[in-house]
């Protein structure tokens, strides 16, 4: 007889799933018309998950058979997951109200896909890893298509979908390969095998570093890194824009979480052969992130290069491999969500006479239409750019202080260098708000919700300087715990 | 007032009164007006206080004074740690000084979105405040590179036709740089365990890996001061820039970079600054001899000064790299009197822009006839700029000449063609706007400086011949830093070649 | 013949082509022995005695296309029933637990295509 | 040499020669229960049913086959002729492999493989595959919109069929169709599991595209379905391929729910009369039924035959499992 | 001969292979694609029986269930984006999908 296992590591998955199904039997017995209701309460939802993941034990535990951890680093990435999760939903409100998405489930399939990242950011095995994965890309997929009658929409659903599955094959192929020459699928086990003989490089099969390469692979589409980043500006672009905010955080968030425990645990004896693997993605996104973004014209597709740099800027601190390394991309990935949130809550207010616009150009003169917008834009752009005291600053700091003290010189050099560039694309909406005479202003009501959104993440962004410490410590403890375990 | 954080005060109450201008609503030009009169008392208000800052200054230490430290990053170990010494206070000073100046030249000629306008400038001040009060690496950095925010805006929204050029170029140029020194005081950090600066002073960095410190420094800082060939933003943001914008990047940004210099990378990084004095000799003798030359060609009497301007920190980074005490102290010296003369001359070219509305040098003429209180005034700035004994100018360049010879003798004479050559351009160009014949209506119709103008310019006039008559004011509060750096410095050297020694 | 796998399905794969050939002879003798003489009407789809109007293979009915795709998820289902249902002994009560949450979810999934009309004709 | 000869030939011959003895039995099977199912059904509606072909019409079935034999093959010309001549094959064949596993008695059955189960379910799920590519290949509206009816149809009584069968095996404990069997020495399944034996023959009826459930021919609608396009042999492949499926059911339903090949009472004289014989009665015996029930039930619509499926079958076959699971678990009864 | 644990592993690999290029060098129809995926966990699964076996640890072929059943699911859900793409744009071919171009 098999024991039964024991829950409380997994309270908030359970709680959300839970909620997840009476959310969804609620909203399919009152309808459509209760949208509104059911976001607000699958805000409620995260909010109370949050809250149990923060007031979990805090030590490392492991149940379901050593399926799923939960420690520091979990609760963190969590946390953060939830957050932006929330705040994604928050926005998407209005949105969906005015451009007839307003269905029940677009709320619940957030709700969902939050929890499949909640479970990649615990898994322990290749199997939990993927099966978290796949709750998460399929209820992806879905959001990506959500808007049925818009060709834009359902051909990103399509492209997601294909290179998602695409990825999802590849990351499966590297783990058969995994469990094949190592044996077992378990990162506990397998960190304790290579821990054993995964010094000597010779001794480690070429069998297993092929089956980490796809995996790495695999989980590179997720986080759209170089040189798997090709669906991002056309997912960006397409999907209705409450959901290209989701993508460009919470799931983001995810697979870096995903991303830094499968190389750090299992196979952080093999640092030597995987950093080759992530310098190079580090280096390839951020300078592609920052040279592609120069041209475009959509903003959503700017942001999807800005992701994709910002992504190539956290690897810096994977590809360094340390504990410092781990802290930099955690803390990097917190301020990440706060900014980029806050720039798509100001995109979700680009409407001209209840228009969606989303071309870079329609941004003309708006620091003088919508002072604070354009202030709050600006402050985002600034803290992306990297500039100091915005919190992005910080972000940057912290990785490439990892990077210098694992010797990775070439690539904190290159690192700035391409943030030098990326600033300029970043400049230019900020020319664009603050130079440029405004040609049609954009509409003036903005939902409170939105208008607590814009707010918060702003103000976070611009006084994040004055106490950066709470944060850092709570990266730093993340970071350690996974050292530790 | 000994006990009170003066330096925080004084660096965070300019953003104290922007948040207060941000709040201001009503009517258009209400708001302008309040928000002008907000900017100026505060920046009065903040420059009343840095005095403070003066008076309560040791001049007999070395040490750094009114230290403020407070726990800011302990992951990091990286502390709020503010301080001034010798070196330093005399630039919060100027900072604090010029503000409430640019805040009265914009009075008028800034018509639109004051209120942003002034926010820039209060937050810049508490930017460059905060810069020559930072006594952490990482905190010196923050201010610095925040510095180029307002800056940016400035240039951009109230600049000229190419201003959104310039703002790109002065931005990216000056961010370019400054990354790479990012990366050295992450370098930094591992070898001393903190980015606070006394502690950076005191660690001995190992030799091949101070010239590379040195180096991405050198990127940062040579890129602000400007030093040739990375000076070429310093034209067309000075062109762009509205007349504040450039009195302050004058006055004050381009000080940033010597600043840094004489804080940072000579201390610190000793060897490698003995090193590479000669590329530095190499690139500010260019760089004088160069951009005077320039200077002559000009047509536009904005892109003039800013060229001199380039010139005149090539004394600079000569004086400070000769390590003779009169050549450092020179330098600072002249880093002070730039910061006023060339703010001044830049508020000279807004008197008649705003008038006129060019800066083409062509255009004007015979001004001393119906602006005599004008051609006064920018008789005594153009003097100084020159280096006129008696003005504050003649004591810097004289001080740094001094200390060049000691150090090398061609580099004296190639910089003392540089004052020659300067004395031409700036003397040509005042012949051909003040004197001569007014030939054109516009220019007759132009009014002398009305009291506002004047109240600007007394100020400086004043400084400008106390500093010219009397430097030891000065000189005397920075004497003993400037002493305790250069044996630091020598000290440092002596270890290193006997450490070399008992390595052979 | 050592190999137990062998033994088991050897004997099916003989079966299936045995099965392939009885069909192929069938066919092929058919063609052959029956006189072939086909003309444009015989060969021509049957409607009811009109020319066809478009292609047969165009648009069909949404709802086919639910019925398989909810077919896919039941027939997963049933999938990850057979080794439950054989092993229940040794998982004892936690595996009967699990299943039960198991269907439980998918009876949310059911409820919901219920809810939506997935399941309505006409 | 001797050792290949044993080793490998005699062997492969036994059970060529074995597979032979299931399929001729088993055509012949198919031919008469065609003459059965008419014979039947004229008797039910009091008519006579063929007896001008041999004695009784019993030659009656041959007589078709040959005239099938004889005709044309025609192939529509937007047809594609590939798909369009391997669907029936694959009907014909796949209702053929089926039989392998199939336990005639305790010895009797040809590849006594330990996922029998799993097999049959298999084959018969890939049954769909050729009425959907006979509908899709034809190019006909008829046959296309026969061809999805019938998929769907399929599919829709799959699933309850899987349910039913996982109740059985939860009593079973084994995927071995004989352990199947052997379990149900004490008494059959379809005492216990009664309703899951009545969802299960009503699943099979809709399986094989039975009455009430056949609609994907029912001729006055799509006037023959999927198969509109077929005529001589490939007609006849699917024709043989759909008796021996219904055959095929009604031995699954035998050995799922009425004891295989068991006798009902394990006590003499019952238990003297061999193994396929009572196989071959109870498959009789269900077959009736099948011709039972399309002589007097009436035709289903198509969305009552959904509903029926998926709101009344699945829901209901799906609280079987956990109530028998339940109950088995609680009892501690599991195998 | 006997069959090998290579012999599974070349051929899942060259299943994988031809899926990835089925995905890639495929123009015409974006069901093709979903086939290609397909195929690429297909052989996925045969690894990981293979290697299941050949370990004698049953976590593989566990493993190959779950990749069934989300597999299952994913074409599910690509198909259903399929068909809302086909009603948007009337044609579901791969050369066609280019209103975005990245």
């Amino acid at each position: 007889m098999t024991e039964f296992p024991v829950l409380t590591p997994a309270l908030p998955e359970i709680f959300m799933a839970l909620s997840a199904i009476t959310l969804l039997m609620l909203g399919v017995f009152r309808g459509d018309g209760d949208t509104r209701l059911i976001s607000y309460l699958t805000v409620g939802v995260e909010v109370v998950a949050a809250v149990l993941v923060l007031t979990g034990s805090g030590v490392r535990e492991v149940t379901f058979s050593n399926l799923f951890v939960m420690d520091s680093f979990g609760a963190f990435m969590k946390v953060l997951v939830l957050m932006g999760s929330a705040l994604s939903v928050l926005v998407s409100i209005n949105y969906i109200e005015r451009e007839q998405m307003k269905r029940i489930e677009f709320p619940v399939l957030m709700l969902l896909a939050t929890l499949g990242m909640m479970m990649m950011v615990s898994a322990n095995d290749l199997i939990s890893l993927y099966v978290g994965l796949e709750l998460q890309s399929l209820a992806l997929y879905v959001l990506a298509a959500f808007r049925r009658d818009h060709a834009k929409s359902s051909e990103a659903g399509l492209k997601y979908f294909v290179l998602g599955a695409l990825s999802s094959g590849m990351l499966l192929y590297g783990a058969s390969l995994v469990y094949g020459f190592a044996g077992t699928t378990n990162f506990s086990v397998l960190a304790d095998l290579f821990a054993g003989h995964g010094q000597q490089a010779g001794h480690t099969s070429i069998g297993l570093i092929a089956g980490l390469t796809f995996v790495a692979a695999g989980l590179a589409f997720k986080i759209s890194a170089v040189p798997f980043h090709m669906w991002t500006p056309d997912v960006y672009e397409g999907a209705p824009t409450p959901v290209t905010a989701f993508f460009a955080v919470a799931p983001k968030v995810a697979a870096i979480a995903l991303f830094v425990r499968l190389l750090i645990e299992p196979f952080g004896s093999m640092v030597d052969q995987w950093r080759q693997i992530i310098y190079f993605t580090a280096l390839a996104s951020m300078v592609l992130g920052s040279f592609a973004a120069i041209g475009q014209t959509n903003i959503k597709r700017l942001m999807a290069y800005s992701s994709i740099g910002h992504i190539g800027f956290a690897l810096v601190g994977l590809a360094a491999g340390t504990e410092l390394g781990v802290r930099g991309v955690m803390f990097y990935m917190a301020i990440y969500i706060f900014m980029n949130i806050g720039t798509f809550g100001i995109i979700l207010c680009m409407r001209q006479n209840g228009r969606m616009v989303e071309e870079i150009t329609d941004l003309a003169g708006l620091s003088k239409t919508h002072p604070m917008l354009a202030l709050a834009m600006l402050i985002f752009m600034f803290s992306m750019a990297g500039i100091p005291p915005a919190a992005g600053f910080f972000a940057k700091l912290f990785v490439f202080q990892a990077a210098i003290q694992a010797h990775l010189y070439s690539l904190a050099i290159l690192g700035v260098l391409a943030s030098v560039v990326g600033a300029f694309y970043y400049l230019r909406i900020i020319k664009v708000m603050y130079f440029d005479e405004p040609v049609e202003p954009l509409d003036r009501n903005i939902s409170g919700e939105m208008t607590l959104v814009i707010a918060g993440t702003s103000l976070f962004t611009l006084l994040f300087f004055f106490f950066p410490s709470p944060l850092l410590n709570g990266a730093a403890a993340a970071a350690a715990s996974l050292f530790a375990g | 007032m000994a006990g009170w954080p003066i330096l925080s005060l004084t660096t965070f109450l300019p953003l104290v009164g922007a948040a207060f201008i941000l709040l201001i609503r009503g009517e258009p030009d209400v708001v302008a007006r309040n928000a002008r009169s907000v900017a100026l008392w505060t920046s009065l208000i903040t420059f009343v206080l840095s005095v403070f800052i003066w008076l309560n200054f040791d001049n007999s230490t070395a040490a750094f004074q009114m230290v403020e430290q407070v726990e800011w990053i302990p992951a990091f170990n990286v502390n709020y740690h503010m301080g001034v010494d010798g070196i330093s206070v005399l630039f919060v000073l100027l900072s604090t000084f010029l503000t409430p100046l640019c805040i009265l030249a914009s009075w008028e000629s800034v018509k639109v979105r004051v209120k942003e306008y002034m926010i820039a400038f209060l937050v810049l001040e508490t930017l460059m405040v905060g810069m020559f009060c930072a006594l952490d690496f990482i905190l010196f950095y923050m201010f610095f590179e925040g510095v180029l925010i307002p800056m940016f805006l400035i240039i951009g929204v109230w600049g000229g036709a190419r201003r959104v050029y310039a703002a790109f170029k002065f931005f990216l140029y000056t961010l370019l740089g400054s990354v790479l020194m990012l990366l050295a005081i992450l370098a930094m950090y591992f070898v001393a365990g903190t980015t606070d600066l006394p502690t950076l002073i005191q660690t001995d960095f190992p030799r091949s890996m101070q010239i590379w410190l040195w180096l991405a420094l050198f990127a940062s800082f040579a890129v602000k001061v400007p030093m040739w060939p990375v000076h070429t933003w310093l034209p067309d943001a000075h062109v762009e820039a509205p007349t504040a914008g450039s009195v302050i990047l004058a006055g004050v940004l381009l000080k940033m970079g010597g600043y840094g210099f004489l804080r940072f990378s000579i201390p610190i990084l000793p060897e490698a600054t003995e090193y590479f004095t000669p590329l530095i000799y190499t690139l500010s003798v260019v760089a004088i001899i160069y951009t005077s030359l320039v200077a002559l060609a000009q047509e536009d009497m904005k892109k003039l000064i800013a060229y001199s301007s380039i010139a005149h920190m090539g004394f600079v980074t000569i004086g400070m790299f000769t390590m003779t005490r009169q050549g450092v102290e020179g330098s600072l010296f002249q880093m002070l009197s730039h910061g006023i003369v060339s703010g001044a001359l830049f508020l000279c070219v807004g008197v008649v822009y705003d008038r006129l509305h060019t800066r083409e040098i062509a255009r004007y003429g015979g001004l001393v006839q119906n602006m005599p209180k004008y051609a006064i005034v920018f008789m005594l700035m153009m003097l100084a700029s020159v280096g006129l004994p008696g003005t504050s100018g003649f004591v810097g360049e004289f001080l740094i000449l001094i200390g060049a010879f000691q150090d090398n003798t061609w580099v004296a004479f190639l910089a003392t063609i540089g004052i020659i050559l300067g004395a031409a351009y700036m003397l040509w160009l005042y012949r051909r706007v003040v004197f001569g014949k007014i030939t054109k209506d516009d220019v007759k119709g132009m009014l002398d400086l009305n009291p506002r103008e004047i109240a600007i310019f007394v100020p400086l006039v004043v400084l400008v011949l106390w500093m010219g008559i009397y430097p030891a004011t000065f000189l005397n509060v920075m004497s003993v830093s400037v002493e305790a750096m250069i044996k630091n410095y020598q000290t440092a050297l002596a270890d290193g070649v006997s450490a070399a020694v008992a390595v052979r | 013949m050592a190999n137990p796998l062998v033994v088991e399905y050897l004997p099916i794969l003989i079966f299936l082509g045995i099965a392939v050939v009885i069909a192929g002879a069938a066919v092929g003798a058919s063609f052959l022995v029956a006189s072939q003489k086909p003309d444009s009407e015989k060969v021509s789809a049957y409607e009811c005695g009109f020319e066809p109007f478009d292609d047969a293979r165009s648009k069909f009915d949404v709802r086919f296309y639910l019925v398989a795709i909810l077919f896919i998820i039941f027939d997963l289902e049933v999938a990850f029933l057979f080794p439950w249902a054989i092993s229940l002994g040794d998982i004892g009560l936690f595996g009967f637990w699990s299943m039960v949450v198991f269907l439980g979810v998918l009876t949310i999934g059911f409820i919901y295509e219920w809810k939506k009309g997935a399941l309505e004709w006409e | 040499m001797v050792e290949l000869w044993s080793g490998y030939a005699w062997p492969t011959i036994i059970i060529v020669l074995q597979i032979v003895a299931i399929i001729i039995p088993l055509l012949v099977g198919v031919a008469y229960l065609t003459y059965a199912e008419r014979k039947v059904l004229a008797a039910m509606q009091l008519r006579q049913g063929p007896n001008m072909v041999g004695p009784f019409g019993l030659f009656q079935p041959l007589a078709d086959g040959l005239k099938l034999f004889g005709k044309e093959t025609v192939i529509p010309a937007g047809a594609n002729r590939v798909v369009f001549v391997f669907a029936p094959m694959l009907t014909f064949l796949l209702s053929l492999i089926a039989w392998a596993v199939i336990p005639f008695s305790s010895t009797m059955v040809l590849a006594n493989i330990n996922v029998g189960v799993l097999y049959l379910f298999a084959i018969s799920s890939l049954g769909v595959y050729g009425i959907i590519m006979a509908g899709w290949a034809s190019n006909s509206k008829y046959a296309f919109l026969g061809g999805l009816r019938s998929a769907a149809q399929m599919v829709s009584y799959e699933v309850s069929i899987g349910f039913v069968i996982i109740t059985v095996l939860l009593c079973v404990g084994s995927l071995n169709l004989s352990d199947v069997v052997l379990a149900q020495r004490t008494v059959w399944f379809a005492i216990p599991l009664f309703p899951m034996f009545v969802v299960f023959f009503i699943s099979a009826l809709a399986e094989t595209n039975r009455a009430p459930f056949d609609l994907p021919e029912g001729e006055s609608e799509l006037v023959g379905g999927y198969n509109v396009e077929y005529s001589a042999m490939t007609f006849a492949l699917f024709f043989l391929g759909e008796y021996a499926n219904m055959i095929l059911m009604s031995a699954m339903t035998s050995i799922l729910f009425l004891g295989g090949w068991l006798p009902p009472f394990d006590i003499a004289p019952l238990n003297w009369i061999p193994g396929p014989i009572w196989f071959a009665l109870k498959i009789a015996l269900v077959l009736f039924m099948f011709l039972w029930v399309r002589a007097t039930v009436p035709r289903y619509r198509y969305d009552q035959l959904m509903r029926l499926g998926w709101k009344v079958f699945l829901p209901f076959s799906l609280f079987w499992v956990i109530l028998t699971a339940g109950v088995l678990v609680t009892f501690g009864w599991l195998p | 001969m006997e069959i090998g644990l290579a012999h599974y592993l070349t051929v899942a690999a060259i299943v994988f292979t031809l899926g990835v290029f089925g995905i890639f060098l495929n123009r015409k129809n974006v069901i093709i694609i979903l086939m290609s995926v397909e195929l690429i966990l297909l052989a996925v699964n045969i690894n990981l029986v293979a290697f299941s076996v050949f370990l004698n640890d049953l976590v593989g072929q566990v493993f190959a269930m779950f990749i069934l059943t989300v597999a299952a699911a994913e074409a599910a859900i690509g198909l259903a984006i399929l068909v809302v793409y086909f009603r948007n744009r009337g044609t579901i071919a791969v050369d066609d999908i280019n209103m975005m171009k990245g």
